[in-house]
């Protein structure tokens, strides 16, 4: 399961659906709207994506990520649009036999996302609105 | 041959409009688009150092030849997550 | 919020309840009842808790946690009693600002559970059942 | 003195019991309670080397002094989670 959606996502179910006999250990990561970024209130973000490249890059992290961990399931969900504080952005979910590798593939599935998924965020505080630009170019995926 | 070209976050707002097609000659590279949408926007030369371009929705060299068809993408480094 | 009980959990409303504005990154962990444990088919498990001594372990480990880790909120659940396959068996979930310590603190709370808290699983397969013993003796606690 | 004894898993079915009192003598320490629970229930000496000993639900060790009214308990190594 690779979304990118306007919709909210509920963890229980993508749990549910992704267990299979196999898996002993589930690691999920939700990554979700703070109040605060460097210190300035946040009202809202707003994030866009190039939807097309995005699934396509998604799968391509999974697929990389099947490659260098033993992992069961792959699960990820990217909100868009308009979301408040507390608002969930983002969900990973990783199922494996044991939680050394579960752990681990969540992670880095997440390192790769920041990298590479093409989603951009702006943030609106009281005062005004931006863009805010990852550090890395994406070129390396 | 017509390359149709996306812009997103704050290249479509620096460009004023999510896409645009462009006129190219035959055998023209990812380089010669750029220059030719840097030439149309000169807005965009403050982020030229970091401005990403996709092509087909991955990432290639700029030496690669364009064809009829071709969708490519220009914004700035992802920030999602 | 600590718990040791009979009944499921649901990892949504446990993620509701912890979100505060800080937070922006959740990492939680499942263990789930497998179909197999070491080549052998499993029906079921039975967890049989010390329970009053569970919950002041999960104090410490909470505890513990807090000072070694800067995360906000910690929840655990563990559930005791027959499972089985697919059954969730353990909930862990750790609220942070970022995302870096929020796995971090996650991983030292199951690897600390695993050592020191008094619960313990009895295995049934088709043919036999037997109590699993832990490999460290929980005295470093 | 009494002391309530809590037996648990693999100890409490080897025992055949979840809980039994003990009369010790004032001062007793952990250990006398030990050997005094091990001559009622020999079968525990199958896992003398890794058996667990907890005095109101926290390890302490085996010198420390009962008193009237502690709680011990017997179990294997953990193996929740």
């Amino acid at each position: 399961m690779l979304e990118i959606t306007r919709d909210d996502f509920s963890i229980d179910e993508i749990v549910q659906k992704i267990k299979t006999e196999d898996i002993g250990a589930i690691v999920s990561f939700i990554g979700i709207v703070r109040g605060k970024s460097n210190g300035k209130n946040v009202n809202k973000l707003e994030f866009e994506a190039y939807k097309k490249m995005a699934i396509l890059q998604l799968k391509n992290i999974r697929a990389e990520t099947f490659r260098k961990f033993n992992v069961n399931q792959i699960a990820i969900v990217h909100r868009i649009g308009s979301l408040k504080v507390s608002d969930n952005i983002l969900l990973i979910v990783v199922g494996a036999t044991h939680r050394d590798e579960a752990f681990k593939a969540c992670r880095h599935v997440l390192e790769q996302l920041k990298k590479t998924l093409p989603i951009w965020k702006k943030e609106f505080t009281p005062e005004e609105s931006y863009w805010i630009e990852g550090e890395t170019h994406g070129k390396d995926a | 041959m017509k390359i149709l070209v996306k812009f997103f976050a704050s290249c479509r707002e620096l460009c004023g409009k999510t896409s645009e097609r462009f006129q190219l000659q035959d055998k023209a590279t990812l380089r010669d688009l750029r220059s030719v949408v840097m030439s149309m926007h000169p807005i965009l030369e403050n982020m030229r150092d970091y401005l990403l371009i996709s092509l087909n929705e991955t990432f290639v060299t700029e030496q690669t030849e364009l064809k009829e068809g071709d969708v490519v993408a220009f914004f700035p480094p992802v920030s999602g997550g």
